[in-house]
């Protein structure tokens, strides 16, 4: 009883009369005709280049078209500059492993074996402020169909999220709806969620980020991509039926095309509807495995607009659809709002005739709604009728390719200076620095209840971390590990990480510290990085500020993603996240994919067995600024701590070695929190202590007991090494030349964390104090 | 190729289990989220894995069910509400009510589902924390008669994964005693309710012992490195065994 | 068109933790009025036409057998009210 | 003792996929009478002793401010029911 099987031929809809239908004959007949350009968003010189390119005035569809096509979000026309440097700085190194690059739905990376891998990140921050449930539910839903649309098997999620400060009266609402949302929507795709980040800070009150990352995996010969080739071919469009989501601005065009009937209200926000998504996830893949689609495209912003531009653009170059055969949810809309409409749980196909009846098997075994909206043309045009009246005919490249692209000016802020000036060290903030042995051991319990250092098992526990049953890590191990291959045990790892407060004091090495992180998180789980993507959050690219930390921080990305031999394979921008002039810190979320041969050789970040020797890679100098413990102190200022990418790559090497060669049974990286939280962190993760002493880390790096705790220097890591490894696991950083000194041995006995100069400190008391925080704040 | 291709269904997996003669279905309906992972464990235990549509209208010749865990048709309504009305569902009822007694075991929404068909009784509402919830937990079992539990000494302890959000199992008291009573809790929650279940339930059979639902996972315990940290890390195994083991049993 | 409403609640005998959090929160919002507080479902079912005595009786037998579950709900009204 | 039945929907221009699963399912159960289903929620309320216009007031505004979120559902229907 469903009305799959049929569809809505074109020109049968009820309703079509309902509207004045602006023709293109009718466009060219009436060039003097308002337009309601500026209400959807576009610039004088903008809409003066869609007449120039159309040689006529736009016609109501078009004008809708080209509005959301070349908006910021769907054009990039603020950033497309800086970011075809991530395509410039590509080493051969870097092309190894890359199938698919920039400028598709997501990147594809090849593991070997025929397998190939594509992640991708994403933010919905604006609509997660608005309706945290909802906004950060479709985040999710968005990320997997991109994942989907290359052809793969979306196999886990991940949640990167920045809330305003912790006490603050709004922030509850934020997380309890972003959290239920994204397990509300992850937990309903069956896909496990195997990390993420968690941090508050007033910055983010107005503006929080909601990002979410999906990974999926696929043999190499079901890649697919977004093209419409091939004349004759059929494209559909199936899924969840066209509503009016998300067409903001449109609804002026609304007004403007009607006849007397009113407009039924436009949603203000779009509800997500995880299980069609789960359907459409298999019915897709039923499809790939029988080879039934040409080209395919999910349905994000922009909706019909973006997919049918990109389509026909990416192919053969022309598509003739009759926008009549959409399905609807609401027959109020017009042409123009269901060319915007960003109802979600929606695909669009090229198909070729032969395989139109078994598409639609696929289709009815599913119970997914269709419905053919045209053909593939060899005319290079883009043609959309109404009721067989042409609204559109525009060159696709004009409206998905060649948007505006703007060298928007920027300049390094007049305040850095004094910003980079003020250190930490020796601030008012920084006065009575604990050094006696009683406030070391406060400090590190008050560190590790901090709002961005406590236990975020509050978030975890609300998501799914099993189904598919190969989840072989998540939290809060250092990286997510979830297995490819059963068989071999083929596998990949994923970890996200950016710091908004070392990228505000120096936004090119705090994109490249976002990067050094979660390539050192890959590294630490034992996984070979391979590839990055990036999700730029950022405030209004029209000041010149945002503009340079933007810029500056895109640079420092691609010259380190260089040093690091690892290609950008794609990612995502979202600008004016600013409350009034306020911007939010820079904050370039960065993902690292790395690989296992054999996920059963991944490392946890945490100790187990008594007696192993506990060493800590790297050297430590005096980095306060930026870090956790002076954010504890509430400073902001000063310099973010060094970046050395050769020795992120050498420490790297060492931990995927010891990991491949059984020399270590545990790996943390330091990071935020610095030495102190890297040492609870390991005990609190099986509940098994040790007994720590930092003299030889003193003497070597000259620095005193509070510093070699709380600095943020990067390019350090604690391992466990059982008795047996220990000579070859010194030899092997010996070799390479690499700082490693033991700190001390772990203790299953004594349920305690035991430093030399610091309190002995109760496990039990830890965790307490750890896992506290957010039941405190959040229930 | 993995034994269950990522891409492709469970029929497509190469070559059955080690004991070719025991089939044990599992089905997917639309929503369905941990039926590869049931088929999984099935195939570690030694039985083939056989795929079962919601919509088929026979069993053809399996000689168990699991009806795993997920979202049936969105679970929007309640859970399991409409997936007990599917075609392949009155098969079930009725095989397992036959006297052939064929064994069924509902995990999560599976059990969810078996008590919208009456094949157990009780329902189960919203976490009385009203979120979702995904832990290792600890489990005993206190029967070992059923067909999913004989390979389980009496009163064991077992460690196998929970995550749910509708996981509360209520019943009124007259039934709760009569379960306790004829013994037909086959699980009990130790030392953490996770979401309010009367008298700890957290799985009972029917009064033949063919028909076991619970909330957790025994699917997500039977592989080393892949399952709940604690215990075993493969405590679940045993559901696929028993099974197993009396299927061969019963056919000798 | 008409729209048949279907009211479903939890049995009173049943502990329903949704009303159980509302009525926990509201005195912290300042709404104090109120001892206990259920949570159950609306469902409007449209039809395209007339409701006739069949069509309230399909209504009646939807609510009893899919809309509800008899172990824990009762369906607390069956109407029609015209838009 | 008095109560205060307060009925939320979905706002109709917002999607509502717990209807649309239902709707979905109700023609295999043979009941083909219904082209739309929506679900909301239906909260009582109890007042210890009589329901004042105070009280009302308190419950119209619960309504709007914990019990529906405005953003994608509406308040239908505030009433009092005697029990
Ligand atoms: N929002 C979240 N969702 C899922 N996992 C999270 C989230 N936030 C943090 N985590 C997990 O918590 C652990 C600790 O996070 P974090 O301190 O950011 O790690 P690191 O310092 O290694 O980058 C990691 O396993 C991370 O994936
Ligand atoms: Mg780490």
């Amino acid at each position: 009883m469903t009305e799959t099987s049929t569809g809505r031929t074109a020109g049968t809809a009820a309703g079509t009369k309902k509207f004045n239908i602006d023709t293109v004959e009718n466009a060219a007949k009436t060039p003097d005709t308002e337009l309601p350009w500026a209400e959807l968003g576009l610039k004088r010189n903008e809409f003066d280049e869609v007449v120039k390119v159309l040689g006529r005035r736009p016609t109501g569809a078009e004008l809708a078209m080209y509005s959301v096509m070349w908006s910021e979000h769907c054009s990039y026309k603020s950033s497309k500059n800086h970011l075809r440097q991530f395509g410039d700085k590509v080493t051969e190194e870097m092309k190894k492993d890359m199938l698919v690059g920039i400028g598709e739905n997501a990147g594809v990376t090849n593991l070997g074996d025929g397998w190939a891998v594509t992640f991708k990140i994403e933010s919905h921050n604006s609509p997660s402020f608005v309706e945290p449930y909802q906004g950060a539910a479709t985040g999710i839903g968005g990320i997997v169909r991109d994942i989907i649309s290359m052809g793969a098997r979306p196999v886990a999620v991940m949640d990167p999220l920045r809330f305003g400060a912790i006490d603050h009266p709004d922030t509850a609402r934020v997380m309890h709806g972003a959290v239920a949302g994204i397990g509300g929507y992850g937990n309903s795709l069956g896909l496990p969620n195997i990390g993420g980040e968690m941090v508050f800070d007033s910055v983010y009150q107005g503006n929080p980020l909601v990002n979410a990352l999906a990974v999926g995996v696929m043999r190499h010969e079901d890649i697919r991509l977004a093209n419409a080739s091939g004349k004759g071919n059929k494209v559909v469009l199936f899924g969840a039926r066209t509503g009016g989501d998300g067409i903001g601005g449109a609804s002026v065009l609304a007004s403007e095309s009607f006849d007397d009937t009113k407009p039924s209200k436009r949603p203000a926000v779009q509800v997500g509807d995880p299980f069609a998504e789960k359907v459409l996830i298999e019915c897709c893949l039923e499809l790939f495995k029988a080879s039934l689609v040409e080209g395919i495209q999910d349905l994000g912003a922009a909706g019909i607009s973006c997919a049918t531009s990109e389509l026909a653009s990416n192919g053969d170059g022309g598509m003739e659809v009759e926008l009549t055969s959409v399905l609807l949810r609401d027959p109020s809309l017009t042409p123009g709002e269901i060319l915007m409409s960003e109802s979600q749980e929606r695909m669009m196909a090229v198909v070729t005739p032969e395989n139109i009846a078994a598409f639609e098997a696929v289709m009815d075994k599913w119970a997914v709604e269709y419905s053919w909206l045209g053909e593939v043309t060899d005319t290079g045009r883009l043609i959309i009728t109404w009721d067989g009246a042409v609204i559109v005919d525009v060159d696709p490249r004009t409206v998905a390719h060649d948007g505006p692209v703007y060298d928007r000016p920027y300049a390094r802020p007049e305040w850095q200076d004094a910003v980079q000036a003020d250190s930490f060290t020796g601030s008012v903030q920084d006065a009575g620095r604990p050094s006696a042995p009683a406030d070391l051991a406060a400090a590190i319990t008050e560190l590790v209840a901090s709002p961005n250092m406590c236990s975020k098992s509050w978030i975890t526990q609300q998501y799914d971390r099993y189904v598919g049953g190969n989840t072989a890590m998540a939290y809060p191990d250092d990286a997510g590990v979830v297995r490819v291959d059963e068989e071999t045990g083929l596998g990949v790892a994923l970890a996200t990480d950016a710091n908004g407060r070392y990228t505000y004091l120096d936004p090119y090495h705090g994109a490249q510290l976002a990067l050094a992180e979660a390539y050192r998180n890959v590294a630490t789980s034992g996984a070979v990085p391979m590839a990055v993507s990036d999700c730029l959050n950022f405030g209004s690219p029209e000041d010149p500020d945002v503009m340079w930390q933007l810029a500056e921080a895109i640079r420092g990305l691609s010259d380190a993603c260089m040093v690091l031999g690892i290609p950008v394979t794609g990612g995502n921008v979202s600008l004016y996240n600013q409350t009034g002039t306020v911007p939010i810190h820079p904050s370039p979320v960065v993902a690292v994919l790395g690989k296992f041969d054999d996920v059963a050789r991944r490392t946890p970040s945490g100790w187990r067995e008594d007696g192993q020797a506990i060493y800590l890679l790297g050297t430590t100098a005096a980095e306060l600024d930026g870090s956790e413990w002076s954010n504890m102190r509430g400073h902001l200022g000063g310099l973010p701590p060094k970046v050395d990418l050769a020795a992120e790559r050498a420490l790297g090497e060492i931990l995927i070695n010891a990991s491949r060669d059984g020399m270590v049974d545990s790996a943390h990286d330091l990071s935020e929190g610095g030495l102190a939280a890297a040492l609870v962190e390991s005990s609190l993760r099986y509940g098994v202590g040790a007994r720590i002493a930092l003299q030889d880390v003193l003497d070597r790096d000259g620095v005193d007991l509070f510093t070699a705790l709380f600095s943020e220097t990067q390019g350090r890591a604690v391992v466990s090494v059982p008795r047996s490894e220990e000579i070859r696991f010194k030899d092997m950083c010996t070799a390479r030349g690499f700082a490693h000194v033991r700190i001390g041995v772990v203790d299953a006995e004594g349920g305690t964390l035991e430093i030399n100069g610091v309190d002995t400190m109760n496990l039990a008391a830890l965790r307490e104090a750890h896992e506290a925080t957010l039941p405190k704040y959040f229930g | 190729m993995t034994e269950l291709p990522l891409i492709g269904g469970t029929a497509d997996a190469p070559g059955p289990g080690t004991l070719t003669g025991a089939r044990i279905g599992v089905i997917t309906f639309p929503g369905t989220l941990d039926d590869r992972d049931a088929a999984r464990a099935v195939r570690l235990a030694g039985a083939t894995p056989v795929a079962l549509w919601h919509a088929d209208t026979t069993l053809g010749d399996v000689d168990a069910v699991v009806i795993p865990g997920g979202f049936s048709y969105g679970d929007y309504l309640r859970a399991g509400a409409i997936a007990r009305f599917a075609p392949l569902m009155s098969v079930i009822i009725d095989a397992a009510n036959s006297d052939a007694r064929l064994p069924v075991l509902g995990i999560c929404n599976g059990f969810q589902i078996l008590t919208e068909s009456h094949l157990l009784p009780g329902s189960m509402i919203k976490n009385d924390h009203l979120k979702f919830m995904c832990r290792d937990q600890i489990l005993r079992v206190e029967n070992t008669t059923t067909a999913w539990t004989r390979d389980y000494a009496a009163g064991q302890e077992i460690t196998v994964p929970l995550k749910n959000q509708d996981g509360q199992y209520l019943a009124d008291e007259k039934t709760l005693d009569a379960l306790e009573a004829e013994g037909r809790v086959v699980f009990r929650y130790v030392g953490f309710n996770p979401n309010g279940s009367r008298r700890d339930i957290a799985g009972i059979s029917n009064a033949a012992g063919n028909v076991v639902g619970l909330m957790p996972h025994p699917e997500h315990a039977v592989e080393t490195g892949f399952g709940p940290e604690l215990g075993s890390s493969t405590d679940g195994l045993g559901f696929f065994t028993s099974v197993l083991n009396k299927i061969v049993g019963d056919n000798k | 068109m008409p729209r048949i409403v279907v009211d479903v609640m939890p049995k009173p005998e049943i502990l329903d933790p949704q009303g159980k959090a509302i009525v926990g929160a509201l005195p912290r919002l300042g709404f104090t009025a109120f001892s206990a507080v259920r949570q159950g479902k609306r469902f409007e079912l449209t039809v395209d036409g007339e409701v006739t005595e069949e069509i309230l009786a399909q209504a009646r037998n939807a609510a009893e057998t899919l809309l509800s579950n008899p172990v824990i709900e009762d369906v607390v009204n069956v109407e029609v009210v015209e838009a």
